[in-house]
């Protein structure tokens, strides 16, 4: 069977299984949820291994099969230099996240048989090449987020669930429509019928007339398309000023959730705009991204790093500096140029390993003293040196030391950009200073300093919470010494992106 | 030609037998006599069966119907009422109306009976049937038949669920 | 005259007729489900009857044994639920058991 | 323009060596050995296990240097390039940049240094720190600075050496507030790497810039060798309005600044001072700092051809020589007075590199690194001694009780006065005399009075430490002792380089053969530009300049004699000029730490607090605003939906439930009357059906 519908199911059937389990056999639920996140992990590994990385033109692991035959639904999946990073990155992130989950007591069936259901979704996100695939396995994992932050979730847990829920919504019903726009224009050369295939709609050739050139709204149909897919989009990365949601969101997630949300949620936004606006429309993409997504790019990141400054609740200030980093994406993106792209990439793999070791970190200290406040700590690192070493690591990676992961892709980003936009791009390399600020500024005032005696016994970090963090340490180290270890996966692919759209600068 | 004389004479003891039973079972007032009467009534419909050449389904009734329905309704009974108790036995009132609709529906059905142009084919010779009911079986009428052991278990399954004690103490 | 599809066919109406009666009239639930299964065996002699008379393969005869299943379920779950009828209201006399009424 | 296309088309011979990677990665190793294992290490062999595996990594590094650096001698001058290439590192596109390493004589120079002054300090602090009792993690950081800086000079391309750049600033921080506890301490390393961090955002800027600029000419690398071939290509562009080469080479200036603590963003430097004294020596007197300066020799080909830049340098290296020595001349806290006389002589540095003297620059980066790092040792041998104390006011008379601290801290006190003949002589001088003949003679006046004041402030911390009357306490001066030879060695060493090292660049005005310049010539001097490299012409006005400065420093030495020893002067009467008010603003240090929180921390926290509010309150506000908005909507249409739409549905049930009334008559609850109408309704229907 193709390893790629065996990675997306596999967690299904987990799930199921979970809920079969006798009520009180929580540990069964537990290791159930380890078992069959480790095996999509152990074949992502195999992918990884056995990704043709010369290949530059359309996809790996290929399935197509028919679905729903009379609207010419298939279920296609497969892989290219872009998907497969991500996939890698989602296997990894669901599989820690269980032993970070290790602590709740609540519900525990219910809460791994949503959180592998969320996994299952993720992983469909990242591989469906039918756009109506795709849209279904977008609204999966819409809902067991739902329910994880909305049952196991914080004091306003309600709140913050509806408000991520209906956000996503909106975006998804934009996206529906272009979904349908999409497919009623589209014709598959072979059969002459309309088409979900992904594929099939990258190539203009396939596109009506009205889709290529008409008019709607007193607009070309092209830009508001792209536009609304990016509204869509955006939300999900989430972009200035779609952001909102994800303070609130992550601030009252349990640990794993918010890892998982950071991680590879906000991700699914921008490889959506890879994946879709871009080949799609490249035209479009030539005209609109260029400003103005490198606009929105730079905001995020100068206006994400402001708010996190700002912050007193430590957890709200690593949301806000996912919503900086995210702008590094939209901006390399934004460069049509083959470092800024590959940076861009880069950066949505880094991230997904960075932020997920400062969740983590903010949920063992959560843990032990029940509260976030950065200014209710004090001289951490004396009671909990290895904590601290972990601490330090995530929170210099997040700030783009040289040496680990997140420089690279950085770095890639803002020399890509810079030949676009040297303006754009100096005001983003400002952010490089205010990032340091306030990492830094709360890496003191946690760690360093006096020790506040209401801690002086606090537990130090124990095995399982060790377990999770080593192997994200090790990655952005690792990816900071030899980025190649990725950049070579998703290079061909990226490449002949760019190709194809920066045809039309 | 014993043989062509010989089938009325077993059909009609045994229509006699299964109609007669069967009345029995309609008519008397205790149901302990209803149960043997029903026992009658199969057994006479058995044998009717084998004179329509399905010896198969013939002795499927037998071992379904008298001993296993058959059994399992004498069980019912003897769990349900004191024998003696004859006022609860198996009354049945508003017998006229119901002659009245009998009545009614009897002679529609006989009408329907006589004047209704029956396809009918040439009879030939009984043959031993199991071999193609098997065949059948598991062929053209595998689903249903794979539906019917699941039927057969949810049965069961509800009939164990319904009658146990304790369960309906817990619920009520 | 020759005993043909006709015959049968009164056999099984009588049959039903007095399955009916029994349904129609008895107050006993044990009493009406052995009615039901006059009507069923009656049913299952037309089936027989015909696959005989009126057609050439085995099809009626397969019916017939499905029928057999049926009410042997029927019959089980039946039998289970006047157990547990006469369990609550400790009869089995239909007339006593009318909560259902509004 | 024949010119640059010659230049531009010369080939770059390089010797590829494998021995170079573990110059860095010895050190790398010690770290993560020390690191990871240092606790049991230290719990189960014991501290000086750790101290003996750090200071084997520099010590093997420096063996390896020398090997590098003997066989650099042995090659041509114009071929003395040594590349080891470890593994391609980021591919992308036109970007190709691999983990190099490469040894060059500018290289050479620093590495030999590093490992060098490193190893002596790294033996040093085996000495200082021996009742630390983190003393792993101390030397665990101390060779990953190692390693970082050796990355920063070995690499051969930007990106590589921002590496060892930011690795260093890192290491920095950590040994800034290696007493964490304290807040202070804890403070001061953020506000270095913060502040260096503006310094890299020019660095980084100018990267990207240079990179696309030699895109534009066909040639994009950020590879050293290639930059120095192809540079010259870039002549005559422009962007933004301004030459490109001005604008990068600004833009790296700014990144020079922050790292090398010149104005105006030096402010972390004396901070940095609350970290343990050998790392001052190390990372703030005689490696880290210099980054800058060897930065600019490096890319001097850019340098070379921005003259405007050129200016800027010297004008702000100048400024920065004069203002940190005015401060020096007020502090009291020994660390605080070599911190600032660091910036100051950062500044020299900076003015040589101003005029296109590489040369004489990285010369006196070497001769700096000597005498400084003794300097630094010293005081902290001193500091050692009296318990941790570093006010100079409580100290006094001690060369009676730490004689070979205070001989070597007095050479060392020589060299920086440029006094001859010891090296900062040979190598100030070098610096004043560039100035002067370059035509830039205001920044050559400045200079002079900065060393005037150098010596002034140096011997004033001679004086007030090693003579008079003794002011400390009683139990202090019972425990004064002379430090332990591992602390006594090094800075035995560092007094001896302290003081002859100069004789390696004597200057063809002193019939010397100038070796120091025409070693780095091939990496500093660029045919044509700048050609202030080979001074074959020295007259009468250079030995005038020279017995001028020497005047200069005595008198400042002398003042300080006529302060603090004969005391015939009272210090008081310079500090009461004008109420005070000068030498307050001085002693305050000009008040900049104060403008810096006032201004540029209070401002970037007020905007991060505008954007907070406005984030939750009108970006989150139109949110909530519009969920407001369609939560009243539909309690409109709750309202119509009830009355309206759910009047006429109710209507219905209405009608319903009258008719159900009368007809649940019929429900019985009688099973047999269902089954009547069961039989009922199929009669009826069969009689339909038959008539």
């Amino acid at each position: 069977m193709n390893i790629l519908t065996l990675m997306t199911f596999i967690p299904v059937v987990g799930a199921i299984v979970i809920l079969c389990l006798p009520r009180d056999k929580d540990n069964w639920a537990r290791w159930g949820a380890v078992v069959t996140t480790a095996i999509p992990l152990m074949m992502a590994v195999s992918l990884f291994i056995n990704f043709d990385r010369t290949q530059d033109e359309g996809f790996q692991y290929e399935v197509i099969a028919n679905w729903i035959p009379s609207f010419n639904i298939q279920y296609h999946v497969g892989v290219d230099g872009i998907s497969i990073t991500m996939v890698l990155l989602t296997a990894l992130l669901s599989f820690l996240c269980i032993f970070a989950s290790w602590g709740i007591t609540k519900a525990v069936k219910a809460y791994f048989a949503l959180f592998l259901l969320l996994d299952a979704g993720m992983m469909g996100v990242f591989v469906s090449l039918d756009f109506f695939l795709f849209f279904v396995f977008w609204e999966v994992m819409l809902l067991p987020m739902y329910f994880l932050i909305g049952i196991w979730g914080g004091p306003r847990k309600e709140y913050a669930a509806i408000k991520f829920f209906l956000y996503t919504l909106l975006g998804s019903a934009l996206m529906l429509i272009s979904i349908l726009a999409l497919y009623f224009n589209t014709t598959d050369p072979l059969t002459m019928t309309n088409t979900f295939d992904m594929v099939m709609m990258m190539d203009q050739a396939n596109h009506s007339e009205w889709l290529r050139g008409g008019q709607i709204f007193g607009q070309s149909v092209p830009l508001v398309i792209w536009t609304a897919l990016f509204i869509g989009f955006a939300i999900k990365i989430p972009a200035f000023p779609f952001h909102t949601w994800l303070p609130d969101a992550h601030v009252e997630a349990p640990t794993a959730v918010s890892v998982i949300l950071a991680g590879v949620l906000l991700k699914m936004g921008t490889y959506g705009i890879l994946r879709i606006n871009f080949p799609m429309f490249p035209e479009a993409t030539a005209q609109l991204a260029f400003y103005f997504l490198a606009a929105v790019g730079v905001v995020n990141i100068v206006y994400g790093a402001l708010c996190a400054m700002a912050q007193t609740d430590l957890k709200k200030l690593v949301a806000y500096s996912s919503v900086s980093h995210m702008g590094y994406v939209m901006l390399g993106m934004a460069s049509f140029t083959e470092q800024g792209i590959n940076g861009a990439v880069l950066q949505m793999f880094n991230h997904g390993t960075v932020t997920a070791m400062l969740f983590l970190l903010v949920g063992v200290i959560y843990d032990r003293a029940h509260h976030r406040n950065i200014d209710g700590f004090g001289g951490l690192a004396g009671v909990m040196p290895v904590y601290t070493g972990f601490v330090a690591i995530a929170f210099f990676a997040a700030l783009g030391l040289p040496g680990l992961s997140a420089f690279i892709s950085e770095a890639l980003v803002l020399l890509g950009s810079w030949q676009q936009n040297p303006m754009l791009t100096m005001i983003a390399a400002l952010a490089v200073i205010l990032s340091a600020g306030y990492m830094l500024w709360a890496l003191q005032r946690i760690w360093l300093g006096p020790l506040n005696e209401k801690y002086a016994d606090i537990e130090e970090i124990n095995r399982r919470e060790i377990f999770t963090l080593v192997p994200l340490a090790a990655l952005v180290i690792y990816l900071g010494i030899y980025p190649t270890a990725v950049l070579d996966l998703m290079g061909a692919s990226l490449n002949s992106l760019n190709g194809v759209v920066s045809k039309f600068l | 030609m014993t043989e062509f004389s010989m089938f009325p004479v077993v059909f009609y003891l045994m229509a006699a037998i299964t109609v007669g039973s069967a009345f029995g079972v309609a008519f008397t007032n205790n149901i302990f006599y209803s149960a043997i009467a029903l026992m009658f009534t199969l057994l006479g419909a058995a044998g009717l069966y084998v004179m329509l050449a399905a010896d198969f389904v013939a002795v499927v009734q037998v071992f379904v119907y008298v001993g296993g329905i058959l059994v399992l309704t004498l069980f019912a009974i003897n769990l349900t009422s004191r024998i003696g108790d004859v006022s609860v036995s198996n009354r049945s009132l508003g017998r006229f109306p119901s002659f009245l609709v009998l009545g009614l529906i009897g002679y529609s059905m006989v009408r329907a009976i006589r004047t209704a142009a029956w396809n009918v084919v040439e009879v030939g010779d009984p043959v031993p049937t199991i071999e193609a009911i098997g065949d059948a079986f598991l062929t053209q009428y595998i689903l249903p038949f794979e539906l019917a052991s699941l039927v057969l278990l949810a049965a069961l399954v509800g009939a164990v669920v319904l009658s146990r004690k304790e369960l309906k103490e817990v619920r009520g | 005259m020759e005993i043909g599809l006709t015959h049968f066919l009164v056999v099984s109406t009588m049959v039903f007729l007095a399955g009916l009666f029994c349904v129609l009239t008895r107050r006993n639930a044990i009493g009406i489900l052995m009615g039901v299964e006059l009507i069923l065996n009656s049913a299952n002699l037309n089936y027989l009857a015909f696959s005989r008379y009126s057609s050439v393969n085995y099809d009626g005869q397969m019916f017939a044994i499905f029928v057999i299943m049926l009410a042997a379920a029927e019959a089980a779950i039946g039998l289970a639920i006047v157990l547990g009828i006469y369990q609550t209201f400790h009869t089995i006399d239909v007339e006593a058991t009318d909560t259902l009424r509004l | 323009m024949q010119e640059v296309v010659h230049t531009a088309t010369h080939a770059v011979t390089v010797h590829t060596v494998s021995y170079l990677r573990w110059i860095p990665l010895l050190p790398l190793l010690g770290a993560i050995v020390n690191g990871l294992g240092g606790v049991w290490i230290q719990k189960h062999l014991g501290k000086k296990v750790v101290g003996v595996i750090a200071c084997a990594m520099p010590a093997l590094g420096f063996v390896l240097a020398l090997r590098a650096f003997v066989d650099l001698v042995g090659l041509e001058s114009s071929e003395r390039i040594l590349l080891d290439t470890v593994f391609p590192w980021i591919h992308v596109g036109i970007l190709n940049v691999d983990v190099a390493f490469q040894v060059d004589p500018l290289s050479a120079v620093m590495i030999l240094i590093i490992t060098g002054v490193g190893g002596l300090i790294h033996l040093y602090s085996m000495g200082y720190m021996d009742d630390e009792p983190a003393y792993w993690r101390y030397f665990a950081y101390l060779n990953l600075f190692t390693f970082a800086m050796l990355t920063l000079v070995l690499g051969d391309n930007l990106l590589l050496m921002f590496v060892g750049w930011e690795g260093v600033g890192l290491c920095s921080y950590a040994l800034i507030g290696f007493w964490f506890s304290e807040w202070a301490n804890a403070s001061a390393g953020s506000k270095a790497f913060i502040v260096n961090r503006v310094g890299d955002f020019g660095f980084m800027c100018a990267t990207f810039l240079l990179f696309w600029s030699l895109e534009g000419v066909d040639h994009p690398t950020l590879v050293f060798r290639e930059i120095t071939q192809y540079a010259p290509l870039l002549e005559g562009h422009v962007f933004w309005g301004v030459s490109t080469v001005t604008l990068i080479t600004m833009l790296m200036f700014v990144g020079a600044t922050g790292k090398s603590a010149q104005i105006p963003l030096y402010v972390w430097l004396p901070d940095a001072m609350a970290g343990p004294t050998p790392v001052s020596a190390l990372i703030h007197a005689a490696t880290m700092v210099t980054a800058g300066v060897y930065m600019i020799a490096r890319l001097s080909v850019l340098f070379d051809m921005a003259p405007m830049t050129g200016n800027v340098i010297a004008t702000v290296g100048a400024a920065t020589a004069f203002f940190a020595a005015t401060i020096g001349t007020t502090q009291f806290d020994i660390k605080k007075v070599l911190a600032y006389s660091t910036v100051s002589q950062l500044g020299f540095m900076f003015i040589a590199m101003g005029v296109g003297a590489y040369a004489t620059g990285v010369f006196h980066l070497m001769t700096h690194a000597f005498f400084k790092a003794c300097l630094f040792l010293g005081s902290g041998s001193v500091i050692h001694a009296m318990h941790h104390e570093q006010d100079m006011r409580k100290m006094g008379g001690l060369k009676k009780w730490m004689p070979i601290t205070y001989l070597t801290y007095l050479i060392s006190t020589f060299a920086i006065a440029g006094f001859p003949p010891f090296s900062g002589f040979f190598s100030k001088d070098e610096i004043l005399w560039k100035a002067f003949s370059g035509d830039h003679k205001i920044v050559w006046f400045v200079a002079v009075c900065a060393a005037a004041m150098t010596a002034f402030y140096m011997f004033r911390s001679v004086f007030m430490t090693f003579w008079g009357e003794n002011r400390s306490d009683a139990h202090t001066r019972e425990h004064l002792h002379e430090s332990p030879w591992l602390m006594t060695v090094p800075l035995g060493v560092l007094a001896f380089l302290a003081l002859f090292s100069g004789f390696l660049n004597i200057p063809h005005a002193l019939k010397g053969g100038a070796n120091f310049d025409a070693w780095l010539a091939p990496v500093v001097e660029h045919g044509g530009h700048g050609g202030h490299g080979d001074a074959h012409h020295f007259d009468i006005v250079e030995y005038l300049l020279m017995g001028f400065s020497v005047l200069v420093a005595f008198a400042g030495a002398w003042l300080a004699y006529a302060m603090y020893v004969t005391k015939s002067i009272a210090p008081e009467r310079f500090a009461d000029i004008a109420a005070g008010r000068p030498y307050r603003t001085i002693f305050n240090k000009y008040y900049v730490d104060e403008f810096y929180d006032a201004v540029v921390i209070r401002g970037v926290m007020g905007l991060a607090g505008i954007s907070s509010w406005f984030d939750s309150n009108i970006v989150d506000g139109i949110v909530n605003g519009a969920a407001w908005v369609v939560r009243m909507l539909s309690q409109l249409y709750g309202l119509i939906d009830h009355y309206i739409v759910d009047g006429a549905v109710n209507g219905v049930a209405t009608v319903t439930s009258f008719v159900g009334g009368r007809v649940r008559r019929l429900q019985t609850g009688n099973i047999n009357a269902y089954l009547y109408v069961i039989v009922l309704a199929f009669v009826g229907m069969m009689v339909a059906r038959i008539w």
